[in-house]
């Protein structure tokens, strides 16, 4: 599943989105931990949400194929 | 929009900011309170000199996130009408980066909703800042 | 007024007031965050429709007082420039009676260094308002 | 001695000034007493204060010829 990075997550990306396979059907929860495994950089920010179709989302959401997945790295806008 | 119409006025825009198209939105005859908010670039952060900034937004989710904010503070402060305006791309020391405004029948819900609103926009809406110094630059808020 | 020169803007004037002079006079680079007060003339005060408003001013005491309270507000709240201006003569529903703008290096003594000044304004500056009804008129705060 | 009024204390005067005689070298407390004697619409007020000067006098201050005596009635700018 392509998921998209604005802000600091797409200098750890390496650009506007990266590639997470197996996730459909998987908890908010898992993909982030698959994210901080796949892309160490991840864990090294204060923190990260993730948003699903333009909404943050709960660590126990499902993610369904489809959804517009989003990496949110700690807000600065204002 | 309808059920918003008059009262809410959301933009995230490329293009600088006007003061006087959010101040004119808020204007009401019952209301005797408008207040509002400018955030501009400032030359210097955390002691640093500050050359230029970059925003970076997902323009979607921060535009539902602003109406989301507008409504809320609308609702919760008892607001006649809100406007947001949210800057975004490159921006140059003293650029207007926000603009809100707020009116009410009363100033001082005026006050407290236009603080509440700049408040949770910094900790909820996507849209990051990178800092340009004489040294470097790095996105904000996003290391310990 | 040397001492204030660029911090402190003071005026009382029977001319629309602008918005924007306000807020162009407290712009600075090292500022990243302005509160605007704007006060208007409401269309109902008390559960009474108004059609107008008089504003009668002790001119020279009124400036005094109006510097001093700017001044004050400058210094307690660390504000970088404040740009206070109130109308006096004949307003009409939805002229703008008073504009205060305050400019800070943070935003949270802006809200405070601006709220402060309308609140005090409203004790202590010699200006006083008669507001015509359909049934009559009254100066406001006068009678218990 | 001349005192300007502003505001409603222009109506209780019956025009812009009132004449007050006898009270230079008086307190400003005496003053208010003597106002309130002789124009007895001020004792009807919320209250009043007096600016000697264009700045605001205490009870304690004495009047001296020559000064700017104002009554400020209750203030309703902003």
């Amino acid at each position: 599943m392509r998921i998209l990075c604005f802000g600091i997550a797409r200098e750890i990306a390496g650009g506007p989105g990266l590639q997470l396979d197996g996730i459909v059907g998987k908890s908010v929860r898992e993909l982030r931990m698959a994210l901080m495994r796949e892309f160490p950089g991840f864990a090294d920010l204060t923190d990260f949400a993730v948003a699903r179709n333009e909404v943050y989302a709960t660590d126990e959401e499902i993610i369904a194929a489809g959804d517009e997945v989003v990496i949110i790295p700690p807000v600065s806008g204002g | 929009m309808d059920e918003f119409s008059g009262t809410i006025d959301v933009a995230l825009s490329d293009h600088p900011l006007e003061l006087d198209t959010c101040y004119r939105f808020v204007q009401h005859p019952s209301c005797g309170g408008l207040c509002l908010f400018v955030g501009t670039i400032r030359d210097l952060n955390l002691g640093h000199t500050v050359t230029h900034l970059e925003f970076d937004a997902y323009d979607g989710m921060a535009i539902k996130e602003m109406r989301k904010l507008a409504l809320a503070a609308r609702d919760t402060f008892d607001l006649q009408a809100v406007s947001l305006h949210h800057r975004k791309g490159d921006l140059e020391i003293g650029d207007v980066a926000v603009i809100i405004a707020v009116s009410s029948v009363h100033r001082a819900a005026a006050f407290a909703g236009c603080e509440w609103i700049i408040d949770e926009l910094k900790k909820t809406v996507p849209i990051w800042k990178k800092e340009f110094r004489e040294d470097g630059s790095h996105w904000l808020n996003a290391r310990p």
